[in-house]
C-alpha cells in the first residue's frame, strides 16, 4: 500500500461506504456528520490492509496517522465545541487537512488534463530523433576547462545538506527522511535530544519525526529515556 | 501531394523550399530565430515563407503537416495517416504512462525546477521511480541543484511540450482552474472554523 | 513548395499522402514492403504512389527530396539547402558542461575507475544520461569490470586531461581537506548523499 493508496482505502462503515478520500471530502463539506463516523473502524480497516503486507510502508502509515489525527481533532471539536484545548486550534487542523487535499487534488486534476491531452493527440505522429538522411552533426567540441571546477563539483557533493525545509508547512515529509537523519545522528554523536532536533519544524513534521523515532525504537536501533512526563526525550544507540 | 502548373521561383518561394528542407531533416522543432540564422534571412521574411508553408502543409491537403509546437516549427504526419503510423511505429515516449508518472509529470510541469523531495511531499509518495521513468522517456531532465548541497531539481523538456502539443510553458491550464472544488471546500471549511472558533 | 490548382482526392493520391506521412515520421529508410504492410495496400499500388511522390519531391522543384537508398525510401534535404543545413547542424555548439555532467566527471576523475551505480549513489540521481554524454564527448571511457559479473566501471581519458590542462591523473586539484585518500573521500560523499535524501 502506498501513501497515495491511503486515500483510496475502502471503508465500509455504518455511516459511510466508499474510499477514505471521499469520506474526508464529505466531512469537510459538512455533508457527513463526523459525529456519526466511527473513527476506530477506519483505523481497523487500515490496520487490516496493513496486515496483508509483509513490510509496512512507513510513508503510508505516516500519511494515515496525520489524516486520522486531523479527523479526530475535528471530531473532538464537534463533540465538545466549548472545551478549551491548549495548542490545538481547530482552524489550523482543518486548514491543514484541507490544504493537503487541495494541493494534491489540483495536481491530480492536472494529471488528468495531461492524460486527456495525450489521448486527444493520439492521431498525431511525429518523429523523435534524427531523420534517416540528416547530416551527421559534428561532435560537440569542448573549449579548455578549468581543473578547479572539478574540485568545486566534488566539494558541492560533499557539502552538508541544508536543514529540512520549513516552507512547506502542512505538507507531508517522508518518514524515511527522519529515519536517515536520526541514524546519522546516532552514528556521529551517539546521543541526541529529540526535542532539540525537531524544534522549529511544523507540527506535521514533528509528528512524522516522532513516528520515525518510534520505528527506530521498534527496530531496536535506539534507546529512549525521558526523566519526567513531557520532559525532553534523550535518544542514544540501543547497544550503548 | 499536389500537381502544379509550373515551378515558381521567386525569392520567398525559394526560401520556403530551404525551410522545408531544414524542417524535414531536423530532429526537433526549430524556432523562427534558428531558421532565420540558418538561412541567413530576416525573421520577418522567414515568417512570410512559413505562412506559405502552413497553407501547403496542412490537414486534408497534405500527408505532411506543419505545426507550431514547443517553441518552434516542426513537421508531423497528417491525422489521416494515424492508422498506418500505428501499424508501423511504436510510441516509446508516451505509451503506458502510469497515474503516478502523470501526477509527477504534472508537478514538474507546473512547479519545475522542482526536486524529488518536493514532489514527494505534494504527492505523499516517494517519487524516485516515477522520475527515473520520466527521465528515461526524455519528458523530464535534470535542472541543477538549488543550493550547493541541495537535491537535484527537474524540469520538463521540449519533447514534453511536443508530445503534449504545447507551444510553450504558458500553454498549460492555470492551476487555479483545476480542482476548483478545493477552493469551495476551503471556503466552507474556513466558514465552519470561524463559527466554531467564535 | 508548389501552388496547386485544386485538391485532388483519388485513391492513389490519398495513398501517396499516407506514404509521405509515414516517411516524415520514420527514423530509418522504409522498404516498399513495409510501406505496403502499414497502408494495407498491394506493393504495386504503393510503387505507383511512390512514383507520384518522386515527381513531386525532387531537386529544383521541392526542398524535400524523396530518395531510394539501400534500406528503402527516405526524405532528405534538397541540395539547394546544403549551406543552410550545414549552418543548422554544424553551428559550433560551444556548449559547456552541464552541472550534471561536471559532477559526474568529477566523481569519475577523483574516484575512478567507478561504476554507474556508485556514481548514482554519490550524486543521488541516476547517472545513465550524464555518463552517456561524457562517453560521447570522449571525456570518459569504459574501464572494464571489477568482478566478472559486476557493473562496468568508468575512467577519464587522455582527451579529458587535455581539455582540463592536466599532465596526468595525479594532477587533479587537491582535496586534502575532504580526506586525501580516495576511499575516505568516497565514504564521505556517500554519507552526505544518504543524508541529502533522494
Amino acid at each position: 500500500m502506498s501513501a497515495a493508496a491511503v486515500r483510496d482505502l475502502d471503508l465500509d462503515l455504518e455511516a459511510f461506504e466508499g474510499p477514505f478520500d471521499l469520506l474526508l471530502t464529505l466531512v469537510l463539506r459538512e455533508e457527513l456528520e463526523l459525529v456519526d463516523v466511527d473513527v476506530a473502524e477506519v483505523v481497523v480497516a487500515f490496520v487490516e490492509r496493513l496486515a496483508e503486507r509483509a513490510d509496512p510502508d512507513l510513508d503510508a502509515c505516516g500519511e494515515f496517522l496525520v489524516l486520522v489525527a486531523a479527523l479526530l481533532e475535528l471530531k473532538v471539536r464537534e463533540l465538545f465545541p466549548d472545551a478549551e484545548v491548549e495548542e490545538l486550534d481547530p482552524e489550523d487542523a482543518a486548514e491543514e487537512l484541507a490544504e493537503r487535499l487541495a494541493v494534491y487534488r489540483r495536481f491530480r486534476a492536472a494529471a488528468a488534463w495531461l492524460e486527456q491531452r495525450l489521448a486527444d493527440r493520439g492521431d498525431r505522429w511525429f518523429r523523435v530523433g534524427p531523420a534517416p538522411l540528416a547530416p551527421t552533426p559534428a561532435p560537440p567540441r569542448l573549449p579548455p576547462q578549468e581543473p578547479a571546477r572539478l574540485a568545486e563539483a566534488i566539494r558541492r557533493l560533499a557539502a552538508e545538506p541544508p536543514a529540512p525545509s520549513l516552507h512547506h508547512l502542512g505538507a507531508f515529509p517522508p518518514v524515511s527522511r527522519f529515519l536517515e537523519r536520526f541514524r546519522t545522528l546516532l552514528g556521529r554523536r551517539h546521543r541526541f535530544v529529540f526535542d532539540r532536533e525537531v524544534e522549529g519544524l511544523a507540527r506535521v513534521e514533528q509528528a512524522v519525526a516522532f513516528l520515525a523515532l518510534l520505528e527506530l525504537r521498534h527496530a531496536g536501533e535506539v534507546a529512549l529515556s525521558q526523566p519526567a512526563p513531557f520532559a525532553p526525550i534523550v535518544c542514544s544507540p540501543a547497544s550503548a | 501531394m499536389q500537381p502544379s502548373l509550373r515551378v515558381i521561383d521567386n525569392p520567398v518561394d525559394r526560401l520556403a523550399r530551404t525551410l522545408e528542407a531544414l524542417l524535414v531533416v531536423a530532429g526537433r522543432p526549430l524556432p523562427t530565430a534558428e531558421l532565420a540564422a540558418a538561412t541567413d534571412e530576416e525573421e520577418e521574411r522567414v515568417e512570410t515563407a512559413l505562412a506559405l508553408l502552413l497553407g501547403r502543409y496542412r490537414e486534408e491537403r497534405s500527408g505532411i503537416v506543419l505545426e507550431q509546437v514547443a517553441g518552434g516549427w516542426a513537421f508531423r504526419a497528417a491525422r489521416q495517416a494515424a492508422t498506418a503510423c500505428e501499424r508501423l511505429f511504436d510510441r516509446p515516449v508516451a505509451r503506458g504512462l502510469s497515474q503516478a508518472a502523470l501526477e509527477t509529470l504534472a508537478v514538474v510541469a507546473y512547479l519545475g525546477p522542482v526536486s524529488r523531495p518536493e514532489i514527494a511531499r505534494i504527492r505523499g509518495v516517494a517519487a524516485d521511480s516515477a522520475i527515473a521513468g520520466l527521465v528515461e522517456r526524455g519528458l523530464v531532465a535534470e535542472a541543477g541543484r538549488e543550493e550547493a548541497a541541495g537535491p537535484v531539481r527537474y524540469r520538463t523538456t521540449a519533447l514534453f511540450e511536443r508530445v503534449f502539443g504545447l507551444t510553450g510553458p504558458g500553454d498549460l491550464p492555470s492551476l487555479d482552474d483545476l480542482g476548483g472544488e478545493a477552493d469551495e471546500l476551503r471556503a466552507r471549511l474556513e466558514d465552519v472554523a470561524g463559527r466554531r472558533g467564535a
